[in-house]
């Protein structure tokens, strides 16, 4: 089954290719994930996959890792069909994938992480010694200094990222697949991915690279493969393709982020926060934020941002500090309280917090609202119903709203999110990460509403994002944090992305003044 | 269509009527006494006291929570019913005392739960234990025989040939489907039992609603320890002592999932008369208890695991079969999932 | 009592001995004690040319012995042998079988004295007293102090027991030799819980006697003693079935321990019964059970008819006994 | 250079040895004759049985399920192993493999139903819980197996001792530093932690759920059995319903001993301190002369307490792991 063929590799066009995906198909009950996709990756070649949300990706590499098998077609490794059995055996034959989504075990140690169904053993029993130093050299290599003793339940995402990445290369490898791995890493940290990437490159090593970030695709792909809709669209050469071709072969048409200019005058200060301080997250940290007004804030990720929203909105203890809203100081005590006052958070991780999944859209959708609709105790199924179809006309859901928000895509679950918030009529939304692994096309979408919602119906907007362009093109103004301070406040005009870059950065290497 | 849904989504509950159907036809063939309406009413009110107890351990289960301690609550009820008999309270003021004790219990188990996140299992192990000691405290070591009748009414009327603690069960299952499908109160434990950090995040109150499912379950103790006053005309602190197992089992056998989130009344009534008609049925034969024991064990698992079993065996059938003849059908496969369909 | 006149309506179907048929039903099933007793039940069965049943659940529960009762009573047995597990919480299901003109006799455990015709009692509170306290003089006549070991603070037997032998220590100078100790131990009929309880009681070096009404817990009490290497120091007794105790008699760990023969127990309590149902007898006071082999009974106050046949079981006699 | 992840253990760890000496110390200053070697020696002695059973429903524990028939299993084992070989002496010298078998078999049906069926494990074992002791009574058919028919040399072994410790202390010692090596040391034991710590994370790893669960119930069928073989030479008659609600002791001690319900996390160890804490409890109580229905009381508070006091550690230990992570990244 296994290939064991070992051919002397160089990088560029390679007559015999490493991986072969050949009429490769798969279905979900009535999901066409995967149709008759075929295409060829070369030895040491970088290769991007991208697609909409849907398009079939993921689905991919689970088939090539062989978490999931194929309807139909043939997977060829060094010109021999293989079928891995798991992952295990995939990583054994040198086909190490790292996941779109987390996928670590958060009491074990970072050491056990790494090792996990491999760990390295001396006479039957496991090596910890051993682990300990290959965990710590392998974390090294990615440009990581961590403790790899301490549980990965006291990991950053972005760390627990990394230790993922130091499992994937923790063997010798022929293929490394990674699955939008720069989503949850700030622009520094990604670097250091690619500078890894590289490396392995040089050595032989075949990369599948799968993202949404363009800039990120231009500057490391050698050959990029559009899948739409589950079927093959094209296999070019970077070169051949500009960032216009690739969001036109993804979605049949072009779609870019272009900023908006405003036309009407900000409103009165909905949102006014004064020296809010949570002991060891961030300190003092004051903004104000009006009526029809989107404020972006960027920042590496850990500086303190998501925090910062769950503070105001009272999913965390906050600590000290003032909250107004429209006016009246309030006291952030729980979401339930904030959201009454007005205040809505549409949470980061969108399946864990964001919606209900095994539910149904129309109660999902009707969830905060429920007091409101009910009389003597009792619902009022009709009224529930109908906000529920306001909403979904609203945002454009694409969903039977008697259908469980798991049976959704990712973009229309983000929609049911936010379409829950906005059934209770609030005055201001902080929206973390709000088209984090949104296609383009659904992307720009949420940006419309964002700005319908603020400049025509007077919602004050904050947006959390990592996406600089997105912060660039959609807010009023960026606040930008860095390690718990709140470093900058630029005008849209000053905003641009490196100004944002070096205020997040620069700050950084300074904190030895403050802490 | 919306027939072949519903009938989906009901499959569970359409899947106990049939058992309950089978069932009786067993318990028919078994005995020649099981089928008349006057035994099987008159059996069937020994099982409202824990048919009641499911409702409210239903409510727990649904928010992803347990409540193991339910039959100690009960006892508690029970004793303390019978020591304010004894000591001349009006049957009123007294059924007031105990509910207002039993909803204090399940507030506790509630709070520890809820508000110190605690898991529900350790800390209702640790009630289970500490309930039923306080029912011995309560009420001696003895127990109470002989009491007034005005205290043994609910539990031992008969209208016609319906005993009043059925009326009371049905009843209480009327009030638990409204509870469960109509108001916040449902609508906010399916959601927590979904996922309680979502619901915080949704605006849930989600502890106070943690909260009142542990005092309803805890009510449905105390209205229990009403009836059985009734039916026993006695009280003693072991009272229900490890019937915590029936009643799991029935909640479980109505289709509840243990994980939250998924169940309702009618899944567990239904239950609830299985269970009834299955032991009826084998105790007018005889049975010896053990037999009985091992048959209500293996239907539990059973009944949970075969459609489980079934569902995997297909699935490995079918892929070993794709497996054997891939190669050769590579191009048939393709054929077909290009075919509309 | 109250169904004295009533098994004369019962009675018209019942002259043959086919149609007559006896359930007993134990407090659980499972329990060996119970399991000697249906021995007997069976015998006089047999011997009667009757039908008869044992019924009963596995759980100690009541109302698992409730369900059996109403299920037993809607096949209209002519007679219910019941050993209540809670006398309480049985009396509404066996006064509904007098209703309906079954004949209830309860053995070893009573229920409420007008919830059955006859309760067929294996020995007197005082004589079982008695007889629990004299074993353990047997072990050691030089007496000391006694911890007592229960099966539950609501077994109503096991706590009169108790109460009437603290009495007797404190107030018959026969036992004057005997202390105790007054905190009852609870041990639910349950061997591993009887062992630990016993365990835990040796710690006390004056301890001299564990006594228990339970047939469980004598044996496990025994043991504890032999685990504990305390052979000679302290003595297992109370009721206790012979066959579970032959080692530590043989030993020498245990001199004597008592019980009646629950086999002839359940023999007579059947045979009472079945003259119930035939009518050759009521439960007025001074009516006389004729038990075959096991002998004449006559029925005293309240229905109670006294078995009181105490067995001592000892190293001369324990080989007699098979059960 | 913090190691959190293992402070965390060893905190939670010692929370159930500071409880234990304070409850030793409470009873010390009630009673002079507590703090005995003798009384200590009871103490372990009236643990061993449970420290054992508790040791396998730890492996369990840790993969995220639980083993609510081992009093069954322990039940069943003794009853049916003693009766078979009460017969033939090459059988009584064999009781221990043969109850290893039978609590191997018993042990793979649970795991076959929880990991191969996917019922939910307190739904499976709630149903062979009642299945297991059916059949035991169905086989004992109303008999029971009685002190001459259990192997003189399991006698000799559950009342003797070695330089005065107790041999059952010793097994009980030695099973659970069997364990622990196990869980710690062993590829298998890890990959236990590792299932029970994320059981979705787990086939990303190439470990097989189903070999996973299985395997930690089979390993607790075989641990509850020779419980239930020790039980059944202490105790000397076995009747159909040995062990009857012994899940409640076990579960309660792992509970107490800081094994989390829900899986990932906990040491045997733990586990083996908290069954000592219940027989430090009873043992006090009994001598105190403290009425049996306080002791369900005590007990219960001590369970919620446990719980409680481990909630406050691990919620402590996590509080620390974030501010530590901030303030390396601001030095
Ligand atoms: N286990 C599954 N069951 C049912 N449908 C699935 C499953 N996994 C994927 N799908 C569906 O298959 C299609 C392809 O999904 P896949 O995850 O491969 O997309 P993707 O390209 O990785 O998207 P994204 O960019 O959002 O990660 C989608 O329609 C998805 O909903
Ligand atoms: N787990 C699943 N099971 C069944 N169907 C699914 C599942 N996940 C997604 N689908 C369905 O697969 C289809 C395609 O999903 P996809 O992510 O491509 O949607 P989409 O139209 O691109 O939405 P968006 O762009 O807003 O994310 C959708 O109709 C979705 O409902
Ligand atoms: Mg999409
Ligand atoms: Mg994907």
């Amino acid at each position: 089954m296994e290939s064991v063929a070992h051919e002397p590799t160089q990088a560029g066009e390679s007559p015999s290719p490493r991986l072969e995906i050949r009429t490769v198909s798969k279905r979900f009950d009535a999901v066409v994930a995967l149709r008759d996709v075929s295409f060829t990756i070369a030895p040491g070649e970088l290769h991007a996959l991208i697609g909409e949300n849907g398009a079939g990706k993921s689905t991919l590499v689970a088939i090539v890792t062989g978490l999931q098998e194929a309807d139909s077609g043939a997977v060829l490794l060094d010109g021999e069909t293989v079928q891995f059995r798991d992952p295990k055996q995939a990583r054994r034959a040198g086909v190490a994938a790292v996941y779109q989504d987390p996928n670590l075990f958060p009491h074990l140690s970072v050491a056990e992480n790494i090792f996990a169904g491999e760990h390295p053993t001396r006479r039957g029993q496991v090596d910890k010694r051993a682990m300990r130093e290959q965990a710590t050299s392998l974390l090294a290599r990615l440009g990581f200094d961590i403790d790899v003793d301490q549980a990965v339940a006291g990991l950053t995402v972005a760390e627990a990222q990394f230790v993922e990445i130091a499992r994937a290369i923790s063997t010798d490898l022929k293929i490394l697949i990674l699955d939008e791995p720069t989503s949850a890493l700030t622009p520094g940290e990604a670097v250091r991915l690619y500078d890894v990437v590289a490396r392995l490159k040089a050595e032989g090593t075949s990369i599948i690279w799968i993202s949404h970030r363009m800039e990120e695709i231009r500057h490391l792909a050698d050959t990029i493969t559009v899948l739409r809709d589950g079927q093959h669209v094209r296999t070019a050469s970077a070169d051949d393709l500009d960032d216009d071709a690739m969001i036109r072969l993804m979605v049949g048409r072009s779609v870019v982020l272009t900023p908006v200019p405003r036309q009407t005058p900000l409103g009165p200060v909905r949102l006014s926060v004064r020296n809010l301080s949570l002991d060891g997250v961030f300190d003092d940290v004051s903004f104000d934020v009006h009526a029809g007004e989107i404020v972006g804030v960027a920042g590496l990720v850990g500086s303190g941002r998501t925090e910062i929203a769950r503070a105001i909105f009272g999913a965390d203890p906050a600590g000290s500090g003032e909250i107004v809203v429209d006016g009246t100081p309030v006291r952030a005590l729980s979401p339930r309280q904030m959201a009454r006052r007005g205040v809505v958070y549409l949470p980061e991780d969108r399946d864990a917090e964001g919606v209900i999944s095994t539910i149904s859209v129309a109660r999902n959708i009707a969830l905060p609202s429920t007091a409101a609709l009910s009389t003597f105790g009792l619902m009022h199924p009709s009224r529930e119903r109908r906000i529920a179809r306001e909403q979904k006309a609203a945002l454009s859901i694409k969903a039977e709203i008697d259908h469980p928000v798991s049976s959704l895509s990712g973009g229309n679950r983000q929609k049911v999110a936010l379409a829950r918030w906005l059934a209770t009529k609030p005055a201001v939304l902080l929206l973390d990460e709000p088209t984090h692994g949104i296609d383009v096309g659904t992307k720009a979408q949420v940006h419309d509403i964002m700005r319908d919602l603020a400049r025509e119906q007077g919602l004050a907007i904050l947006m959390i994002s990592s996406d600089l362009p997105e912060v660039v093109a959609v807010s009023d103004r960026v606040l930008v944090m860095a390690r718990g301070l709140l470093v900058a406040d630029l005008d849209i005009v000053d905003a641009t992305q490196e100004a944002i870059i070096a205020a997040a950065t620069r700050s950084a290497s300074l904190t030895g003044d403050v802490a | 269509m919306s027939l072949v849904r519903l009938a989906r989504q009901y499959s569970w509950e359409l899947l106990l009527v049939v058992l309950i159907l089978a069932a009786g036809a067993w318990a028919t063939t078994l005995s020649p006494f099981y089928l008349e309406a006057a035994q099987i009413l008159g059996s069937a009110q020994y099982f409202a006291i824990f048919g009641i107890l499911a409702f409210g351990l239903m409510t727990v289960v649904i928010q992803g929570e347990i409540d193991i301690s339910l039959a100690s609550t009960l006892a508690v009820g029970s004793v303390t019913f019978a020591q304010l008999a004894t000591n001349g309270f009006p049957v009123v003021v007294a059924t007031v005392i105990v509910l207002a004790l039993c909803a204090t219990l399940g507030a506790i188990n509630g709070v520890l739960v809820a508000y110190a996140n605690l898991p529900s299992l350790a800390v209702t192990l640790g009630t289970l234990g500490a309930y039923r000691g306080l029912a011995y405290i309560i009420g001696g070591e003895a127990g109470f025989t002989g009491l007034p009748e005005s205290y043994t009414y609910l539990g031992s009327h008969l209208l016609g040939i319906v005993p009043a603690s059925l009326l009371v069960f049905l009843l209480l299952a009327a009030a638990t489907a409204v509870l469960m499908a109509a108001t916040p109160f449902g609508r906010y434990s399916y959601a927590i039992g979904n996922s309680s950090p979502a619901s915080a995040m949704a605006g849930v109150p989600v502890k106070r609603v943690r909260v009142g499912a542990y005092v309803v379950a805890a009510l449905t103790a105390g209205i229990g320890s009403l009836l059985w006053i009734g039916q026993y005309f006695s009280a003693r602190a072991d009272n229900a002592d490890g019937s915590i197992l029936f009643i799991l089992t029935a909640v479980v056998l109505g289709g509840v999932s243990i994980k939250g989130g998924k169940g309702t009344v009618v899944g567990v009534l239904l239950a609830v008369l299985l269970l009834g008609v299955l032991s009826n049925g084998m105790g007018l034969a005889n049975f010896p208890g053990s037999s009985q024991t091992l048959i209500l064990g293996a239907l539990l698992i059973v009944s949970i695991g075969l459609p489980n079993g079934v569902v995997r065996l297909r699935s490995s059938l079918s892929r070993r079969q794709r497996a054997a003849t891939a190669a050769r059908l590579v191009t048939d496969d393709d054929a077909r999932a290009r075919s509309p369909g | 009592s109250g169904s004295s006149d009533e098994p004369a309506a019962g009675n018209e179907t019942s002259a043959a001995a086919a149609d007559v048929s006896i359930f007993m039903a134990p407090k659980f099933t499972g329990l060996a004690y119970f399991e000697v007793a249906r021995a007997g039940g069976e015998r006089a069965g047999e011997e009667l040319g009757i039908d008869f049943q044992y019924v009963g659940s596995d759980e100690p529960d009541a109302t698992a012995q409730v369900q059996t009762l109403e299920n037993s009573i809607t096949q209209k047995p002519s007679a219910l042998v019941v050993s209540a597990i809670d006398g309480g919480a049985v009396s509404p299901s066996l006064k509904k079988a007098m209703d309906a003109g079954i004949v209830v006799v309860t053995y070893d455990a009573d229920a409420e004295v007008d919830a059955r015709d006859i309760f067929v009692n294996q020995l007197s509170y005082e004589l079982a007293a008695s007889t629990m306290l004299d074993a353990a003089l047997l072990n050691d006549p030089e007496g000391g102090k006694i911890a007592f070991v229960s099966a539950s603070p609501t077994a109503p037997n096991h706590t009169a027991h108790v109460k009437i032998m603290k009495e007797l220590i404190d107030t018959d100078p026969a036992y004057s030799a005997l202390s105790y100790i007054d905190t009852v131990q609870f041990a639910g009929d349950d061997e591993q819980k009887s062992f630990d309880i016993a365990v835990n009681l040796m710690q006390d070096p004056d301890l001299k006697f564990i006594i228990s009404s339970s047939a469980a817990t004598v044996p496990a009490a025994a043991q504890a003693v032999v685990a504990q290497g305390r052979q000679g120091e302290v003595y297992a007794t109370g009721f206790a079935l012979p066959s579970s105790m032959k080692e530590f008699v043989a030993d020498g760990s245990v001199k004597a321990f008592a019980l009646w023969d629950p086999a002839e127990l359940g023999y007579v309590a059947t045979m009472a019964a079945n003259q119930l149902v035939t009518g050759e007898i009521t439960s007025e006071e001074g009516q006389v059970v004729k038990a075959g082999d096991a002998g004449d009974f006559t029925v005293g106050a309240d229905g109670e008819l006294l078995y009181d046949k105490p067995l001592v079981f000892t190293a001369e006699n324990i080989d007699e006994y098979d059960f | 250079m913090s190691r959190t992840g293992s402070i965390a253990l060893r905190v939670r760890f010692l929370g159930v040895v500071v409880f234990l000496l304070l409850l030793v110390a409470a009873f010390a200053l009630v009673s002079p004759q507590f703090l005995t070697v003798s009384n200590g020696r009871t103490i372990l002695f009236t643990a061993a049985i449970l420290v054992v059973a508790v040791a396998g429903q730890t492996i369990v524990v840790l993969t995220g399920n639980l083993d609510l028939s081992v009093g069954s299993i322990m039940g069943f084992t003794a009853y049916v192993v003693y009766d078979v070989s009460s017969g033939s002496p090459g059988l009584q010298a064999a009781v221990v493999p043969l109850a290893l078998v039978v609590g191997a078999v018993l042990g793979w049906l649970n795991g076959f139903l929880v990991a191969v069926l996917e019922i939910p494990s307190i739904v499976a074992t709630l149903g062979t819980l009642a299945v297991y002791r059916g059949a035991t009574a169905v086989y004992a058919d109303s008999g029971q197996v009685t002190s001459g028919m259990i192997p003189g040399w399991v006698k000799s072994v559950s009342t003797g001792t070695v330089a005065g410790i107790p041999y059952y202390v010793l097994i009980a010692a030695a099973v659970v530093a069997l364990v622990g090596w196990v869980l710690s040391s062993l590829p298998w034991g890890r990959r236990i932690y590792a299932y029970g710590s994320n059981p979705r994370a787990a086939r990303f790893f190439g470990l097989d759920p189903t070999r996973i669960v299985i395997g930690a119930y089979v390993a607790a069928g075989m641990i509850a059995a020779l419980a239930g073989l020790m039980l059944g030479g202490q105790v000397g008659v076995i009747g159909s319903l040995l062990a009857n609600g012994y899940e409640i002791q076990v579960l309660a001690a792992a509970v107490i001993g800081g094994v989390s319900i829900w899986g990932g996390s906990g040491s045997v160890v733990g586990a083996a301190l908290g069954a000592v804490v219940l027989a430090t409890i009873n043992n006090g109580l009994v001598q105190q002369q403290v009425q049996e229905y306080y002791r369900l009381l005590i007990q219960g508070v001590t369970i919620i307490l446990a719980v409680g006091v481990d909630a406050v550690v691990q919620r402590r230990v996590t509080g620390i792991n974030r501010r530590r992570r901030i303030m390396e990244v601001a030095k």
